[in-house]
């Protein structure tokens, strides 16, 4: 982390960068939050550590418009949104500096306290340098332990790999962290009775508290004007809680990502209610890989995306019958 | 809120026996913005249209309903009426209650039912309908003819003598087409080249006409009133300005056994060559595939023989690109592959041809110089069969279901030259029905019999069978007398279905014209627009549409011709309002649209735009309306809905489903 | 429906044949190798199956002068395979009771030393049951 | 077709395509090849037009299957139109089935102008099987707030 | 290379020398041909009725015992070949015939035409070829004038059996060729020899391969090669202008390997 204040300070004092853009401590030893420093001194805010796990390309976008360059700190995953956005014209790769910054995993602060440990005072072992294969938690009833990977996030789990796919430099080494199958979970609710399916996700979506959590954090879901706050489709009628949107809100931003999404995990990382929301998302690209040739999205910045392109031999809307 | 009314229509009894037409005119009353309804015997009729006009005026409508047959019938009849009672086009809408309702259901009630829900949809419609303004296009007064046959030529010399530009792109290197290999024409037989040349020269030498022989269109973009289109120009390795058309190469090139395209491989050609005598223009090409000098290095020989030095190994394929108002397609046919009917020993036999090679065995620059013989060993043969629908009117994969039309009448032809030049041949025909509608036609083929003797047969053959003295024995049925011949044959000449020039795939891609199973170009209507594409500035001429003989493709050139005139006349073009629009605050500028856009009709530019008191420049869909042919593939591609389709917006469309499923 | 229409229905529905789809060219009776040796014609079958004369059809010398050498099924231009009704129809009799066309007692005067067992399991096929 | 839920008379929309499907519906009208009156039209330019949200608008609405028809791969009137369209339907689709709508309530068919019996015949056939699914609950019930 | 192989109820009793040349002429080209356990015959006929099931089991069996052995089934005679491609032709393709064979057969996972049948001159052509063929040969046939006599079971329907060009015909030519010998191509080849109605109507079978005689004779044919047991009795049954041999003694011939066939 020291290697990277000290190079952010390096940049700002030479004037390559106007400001920076990472995260900076929160009121919890586990909630540090994206912020943008403009000076060495508001330097002394910042962290990097396993907590850091929201995903700044869609700062980007805002930082695009401001005066002079942003550094902005990229984990390898946040590299692929970068990179999407690029393609979608969205943020200015001119006016970034992308420091790739390492990773060792991600974690989720939920699963450490689903481990029995409350009332946390401090967290060892979160820092990305650390070798450590376990959390030591200083809480009010002590110190408890857990190993790193149990905590991780989902999506860590499933981890796309340790590089960066843009970037200006380099600090700290990453971590494969891969250790199960990304579309595990989708194939085992794909071989699922439609009764059981339709009673997972009516249990799921039941959750959704409408908070719109997803949505902000989603680097996709980029729009300047969601279509669920314009009355495009006439599809906002806030007066009505059993409304289009209510039911079919879900359904309807996984396909307005459909092709788009990088898979970074932050809508199931931020659902306040535990929503598996990428589930939707993971469909969607386990469909686009099979039916069309795999592609990952913000894999690069000019290939045609999956909804934007066609064979004349693509598979007929039947197949989904067929294939049972 | 909008003032609509509801006009609903008996047709006779085809809506008013299924479907309780007051009943629908009083629920009408019941939607949202309804002011009005009323019913009527038949709405398109003058009275009806006035009945509407009146209500416009009187109830002061701002939207009209027509509950009627399909829009496709008469939504323009209504939209004219309405606009010509001061009522924006566009605030009219058909609820189609006949074809999709009255004439599939039987029930009264239930048809009453669906007739009321289908009017619903439509005021629901019609209550977010916006008045469109057609916007103007320019019209390039210059029309591209591809394919230079007779049709290429005809269409050409028709839009050339009404004063505009025509450009003639044809593939090979002389314009002449399929009819340049015709030995005589029927109903009347004079000879092809006779009629066939003075038409070539004169196109030629139209100064409105520019002839790009040897040269393919390689790329179109735009829309009708103003195509661009590049046009390669292949390498001909010849200058076309210095050549004097001596000939002179061709008779000295030592490389003189390529195959002759114009001949159909009958015989040989030099390497350097023009197609045949009369070829427009006269400049030959080196076939570079067969010249000495472009595979080993080494000749020459034609180039020290030019003296008009015309002779250019270096030349390379040219790209011109042109803008155009019109274009005519006039690709024109070639007979089928012949590979899967080995049954007539086609592969086995050279004394087995096509029709079309008869013409050249018959035409006197042909390879046989005229000569009727066998191309195995050049005797005079004493007996030939001609077999009819060979791959034509066939339903499985190895032909074409349709019939080709023009072989009855040419077959009757080849038998009578044939008993009339040489008396002592006897000339047999299988067929499976004589087709001879057209003037003359029937008399043409009786001719053939009564006159001149030549044995009809119905009945279809089932085998050849090659001899090993060199006969042919056919194995045909003779349906009336139902028995199975054997006839000894020494030549069989093959009816061969035609089909579409293969290249016109291609060339409809880039058109965006649309095509049957079969190849051929489709029409607009079958009936009323034939020769018209459903791509508006694109027109057909000739067999690229459907098989037809001369005559007839001299009648459609001209019709064309006729149709491109009409356009090329008119200094504007009103477009279709309907097309998509972007909402400058809404785009997020992702490209999203652009790159689902058939058109090109979408770019990206940046524009100072006031978000709610924001001024910023943002990167931002543009929609150029007359490209816009308003598909909306850009509308459900758009993530914001910053993309909409006006007269199918996403409201609109919502309205519908809503109303369907209240 | 009639026993004749019913019939009719039946070689339809065995041979997977459509008569309606044959435009009466000629080409299966051009085609056939027995031709001479049949009373009712290749090409007619299709019109007694349309005509629903099918007494006439089981009755015919021609069911048993086919040889099903596919020939017309491979040349007609239409997909109607004139071979696959004479089939059916060959079936329709042999598939009531006692109608069999080859009897076991004939065989012995019919075999000589060379002749090959597909031969008998072919007729056999095609005669009996 | 299953009449003996009498009770039930399903919504079905169906969208057409204006140049062929529309027009193949045409057809079958002016050659009077019945299908049941549940079925209503919904004219668009072409299937790619569709937008996935009007599908669920629908169910959403009450609808008990949407049908979706274009021109064939390879005529569409705006050349491409279909290709896009078929991505997205196949991919709407799939989604549905996976969250546990039956499958059978959604189905895109290729209908020229010139195959009115088919559309009839298509449409004969998707109303059965709505009728065989019976009423549609659950994308009206997907969410229920406790 | 191993491929299972279907002999037939002829190939064990007349014809029997088409079998042993064959695996003979297999060893020699470096595959194997392994028979398949208890096959049974058949029928010699394809059922042409749609509705009949019973009489295609056989040729079930015998392809799922391949798929089970993970080999193409490989036939020799017509007659065989025929019914047993096409079978597995409507096992692939012809649902209800498909849904009622598996329920009659109980297998413990349905078959559904995944076998790739292939006739051994399929064999020689496409997976030896007929270039590699030409090179193991070690007898020549030179200056022999051969005609192949295809018949009708080899080749139609054309569509279905996807054998060679129904009317025009070229495997045997090439296989002639291959080993040495000069093919002679005259228009009855495709022609039917009778087949199974010289069972009854000897003579109108004997008038067919007559002319087909007569037209081989007269294009300048020595002998006629054929795949067929039925062909070749038939033929033989006529006037016997010319002999008819099995194809693959001719191969046996060429590979040298003939008179070691025929002394086991």
């Amino acid at each position: 982390m020291q290697e990277l204040i000290n190079r952010a300070k390096e940049l700002l004092a030479d004037g390559t960068v106007a400001r920076v853009l990472g995260w900076k401590a929160g009121d919890l030893p586990y909630n540090p939050e994206p912020a943008y420093f403009e000076t060495a001194e508001a330097m002394e805010d910042f962290v990097y550590n396993g907590f850091c796990g929201a995903n700044l390309s869609k700062y980007m976008i805002e930082a695009s418009r401001l005066e002079g360059k942003t550094l902005v700190c990229l984990k390898p995953c946040d590299t692929y949104s970068f990179n999407q956005l690029i393609k979608e014209h969205r943020v200015d790769r001119e006016k970034a500096y992308i420091v790739g910054v390492g990773c060792k995993g991600k974690l989720d602060i939920e699963k450490v306290k689903k481990q029995g440990i409350k009332g946390i005072e401090s967290i060892g072992g979160a820092e990305i340098a650390d070798e450590a294969e376990t959390l030591t938690i200083q809480t009010i009833y002590g110190e408890k332990t857990c190993a790193y990977a149990d905590v991780m996030l989902e999506r860590c789990h499933v981890c796309k790999g340790k590089d960066h796919m843009v970037y200006d430099e380099i600090i700290g080494e990453s971590k494969e962290t891969k250790d199960a199958e990304r579309f595990d979970e989708v194939a085992r609710i794909e071989a699922m009775s439609p009764q059981e399916k339709f009673a997972f996700f009516q249990k799921e979506l039941s959750k959704c508290i409408r908070c719109n959590a997803c949505r902000n954090a989603c680097p996709a879901c980029s729009c300047r004007k969601c279509v669920f706050d314009s009355n495009k489709f006439d599809s906002s009628q806030k007066a009505n809680v059993d409304t289009f949107e209510e039911k079919m809100f879900h359904i309807i931003r996984a396909f307005h990502v459909a092709g788009r999404c990088t898979d970074c995990g932050e809508c199931s990382r931020v659902c306040p209610q535990g929503i598996p929301l990428h589930l939707f998302n993971r469909k969607f690209i386990k469909d686009i890989d099979e039916l069309y040739g795999e592609y990952q999205a913000g894999e690069d910045t000019d290939s045609k995306a999956p909804l934007t392109n066609y064979t004349f031999e693509d598979a007929e809307p039947s197949i989904v019958g067929k294939r049972g | 809120m909008q003032r609509i009314g509801v006009f609903v229509c008996h047709c006779g009894s085809n809506i008013a026996a299924t479907v309780d037409v007051k009943k629908v005119a009083e629920m009408a009353l019941m939607e949202p913005g309804v002011v009005h309804s009323e019913d009527y015997q038949y709405m398109c009729s003058e009275a009806g249209q006035a009945k509407i006009a009146a209500a416009i005026h009187e109830k002061g409508l701002t939207g009209v309903v027509v509950c009627s047959c399909s829009p496709r019938m008469h939504e323009t009849t209504f939209r004219k009426a309405a606009e010509r009672a001061g009522l924006n086009p566009y605030m009219v809408e058909i609820a189609n209650i006949r074809e999709h309702c009255s004439w599939i259901h039987k029930d009264i009630e239930e048809g009453t039912k669906k007739a009321v829900i289908l009017m619903r949809a439509a005021v629901a419609k019609v209550n977010l309908n916006a008045p469109l303004q057609a916007g103007e296009s320019r019209v390039t007064k210059r029309a591209l003819v591809i394919g230079g046959g007779i049709a290429g030529i005809q269409t050409a010399l028709d839009i050339a003598d009404a004063g505009y530009e025509v450009d003639i792109v044809e593939k090979t290197p002389s314009i002449g087409g399929r009819m340049s290999q015709l030995d005589k024409t029927f109903p009347t037989l004079d000879c092809s080249a006779c009629i066939l040349t003075p038409k070539m020269v004169e196109a030629s030498a139209h100064e409105k006409i520019k002839i790009y022989t040897y040269s393919e269109v390689e790329k179109v973009s735009g829309f009708v009133g103003d195509f661009m289109v590049d046009i390669r120009k292949k390498a001909r390795s010849v200058d076309m300005d210095k050549c004097t058309g001596c000939g002179v190469c061709q008779e000295k090139c030592p490389s003189k056994k390529a195959p002759s395209e114009f001949n159909r491989g009958l015989n040989t050609r030099s390497a350097i060559y023009t197609p045949f005598a009369q070829a427009i223009p006269n400049v030959p090409v080196i076939d570079r595939e067969a010249c000495i000098k472009f595979k080993t290095g080494k000749c020459g020989l034609c180039s020290k023989v030019c003296q008009a030095g015309a002779i250019d190994y270096d030349q390379q394929d040219e790209i011109i690109t042109e803008k155009y108002g019109a274009i005519v397609v006039a690709t024109g046919f070639d007979t089928i592959n012949l590979d899967k009917y080995d049954e007539y020993a086609y592969s086995q036999s050279k004394d087995v041809i096509t029709s079309l090679e008869l013409e050249r065995v018959m035409n006197a620059a042909g390879p046989t110089h005229g000569h009727l013989e066998r191309l195995s060993d050049g005797k005079a043969p004493k007996e030939i069969v001609f077999i009819q629908c060979v791959g034509s009117r066939c339903s499985d994969d190895r032909g074409k279901p349709y019939c080709s039309k023009i072989c009855c009448m040419y077959t009757a032809k080849h038998a009578m030259l044939i008993r009339d030049k040489y008396p002592d041949v006897n000339v047999t025909v299988f067929y499976i029905d004589v087709r001879t509608p057209g003037k003359n036609f029937d008399e043409f083929y009786r001719r053939a019999v009564e006159q001149y003797g030549v044995n009809y047969i119905k009945g279809q053959v089932g085998k050849v069978i090659p001899q090993p003295d060199g006969k042919l024995l056919v194995q045909g049925s003779d349906l009336l007398d139902n028995r199975q011949i054997l006839k000894e044959a020494d030549m069989v000449v093959l009816a061969t279905a035609i089909e579409p020039n293969p290249d016109v795939r291609k060339i409809a891609t880039m058109l965006t014209a649309s095509i049957d199973t079969n190849n051929f170009l489709t029409e607009a209507h079958a009936k009323l627009r034939p020769v018209e594409s459903p791509t508006a500035g694109i027109f057909l001429s000739g067999v690229c549409q459907g098989p037809k003989d001369i005559p007839e493709t001299v009648a459609q050139a001209g019709a064309a011709a006729v149709k491109a005139i009409g356009l090329l006349a008119k200094d504007k073009l009103l477009t279709n309002p309907c097309t998509a629009q972007s909402d400058i605050l809404l785009c997020n500028g992702c490209s999203t649209c652009e790159n689902v856009c058939p058109y090109g009709a979408i770019t990206y530019e940046d524009k100072e735009v006031n978000d709610h008191g924001i001024r910023e420049t943002r990167r931002v869909a543009v929609v150029n309306n007359a490209l816009c042919q308003g598909c909306g593939a850009c509308t459900v591609a758009c993530p914001s809905g910053a993309m909409d389709l006006q007269g199918f917006s996403n409201r609109q469309i919502i309205a519908e489903v809503d109303a369907i499923c209240r | 429906m009639s026993s004749e229409k019913k019939q009719a229905e039946l070689i339809k529905e065995i041979s997977g044949v459509n008569p309606l789809k044959c435009m009466k060219c000629g080409k299966c009776s051009a085609s056939c190798p027995s031709y001479n040796e049949m009373d009712i014609k290749p090409h007619q079958f299709v019109s007694y199956v349309i005509n629903e004369d099918i007494e006439s059809l089981v009755n015919s010398k021609s069911l048993w002068k086919c040889l099903s050498c596919f020939a017309c099924v491979e040349r007609c231009p239409r997909d109607v395979k004139p071979g696959k009704l004479i089939d059916a129809a060959r079936q329709v009799v042999v598939r009531q009771k006692d109608q069999d066309y080859l009897s076991p007692n004939e065989i012995p005067e019919l075999l000589d030393p060379e002749l090959p067992q597909q031969l008998l399991v072919s007729a056999f096929r095609r005669y009996r049951r | 077709m299953s009449l003996e839920n009498k009770e039930f008379k399903p919504k079905i929309v169906a969208f057409c395509c204006n140049w062929c499907s529309y027009a193949g519906a045409d057809l079958a009208g002016s050659s009077r090849l019945s299908y049941p009156a549940d079925v209503k039209i919904i004219r668009v330019p072409c299937s790619c037009r569709v937008n996935p949200m009007f599908i669920l608008r629908a169910f959403e609405k009450g609808a008990d299957g949407v049908i979706m028809c274009g021109c064939h791969p390879g005529d569409c009137h705006y050349s491409t139109g279909n290709y896009y369209a078929r991505r997205r339907m196949t991919l709407l689709f799939s989604m549905l089935d996976y969250i546990g709508v039956e499958n059978g309530r959604t189905r895109v068919e290729w209908v020229s102008a010139a195959e009115g019996v088919k559309f009839s015949e298509t449409m004969n056939s998707f109303v059965e099987k709505i009728y065989s699914l019976g009423e549609n609950v659950r994308l009206g019930d997907l969410r229920c707030k406790n | 290379m191993k491929y299972s192989y279907y002999p037939g109820c002829t190939l064990r009793t007349k014809a029997k020398d088409l079998d042993a040349y064959a695996r003979a002429s297999a060893k020699a080209l470096g595959f194997e041909l392994e028979e398949i356990e208890d096959w049974q015959c058949c029928g010699g006929v394809y059922p042409l009725g749609t509705d009949e099931i019973a009489t295609k089991l056989s040729s079930v069996r015998a392809l799922n015992e391949a798929k089970e052995k993970g080999q193409a089934l490989v036939t020799l005679c017509s007659a065989c070949h025929h019914v047993i491609k096409r079978v597995n032709d409507d096992m692939k393709n012809v649902e209800d015939i498909r849904t009622r064979a598996n329920n009659y057969m109980e297998l413990p996972e349905p078959y559904a035409g995944e076998t790739e049948v292939l006739h051994f001159l399929e064999v020689l052509r496409d997976k030896v070829g007929f270039d590699e063929l030409k090179k193991k040969v070690t007898n020549p046939l030179k200056g022999r004038k051969i005609g192949a006599y295809y018949g009708c079971l080899l080749l139609r329907p054309g569509k279905l059996l996807g054998f060679d060009d129904p009317e025009n015909p070229k495997i045997m030519e090439d296989f002639i060729r291959a080993i040495g010998a000069e093919p002679v191509v005259y228009p009855y080849r495709n022609e039917c020899c009778g087949g199974y109605i010289s069972l009854k109507e000897k003579e109108m079978s004997q008038n067919m391969c007559e002319k087909i005689m007569e037209s081989a004779d007269g294009f300048g044919a020595e002998m006629l090669i054929t795949a067929c047991p039925l062909c070749l009795y038939n033929l033989n049954k006529s006037s016997g202008k010319l002999p008819v041999v099995y194809f693959t003694e001719l191969l046996a011939e060429a590979l040298g390997i003939k008179e070691e066939v025929q002394k086991s």
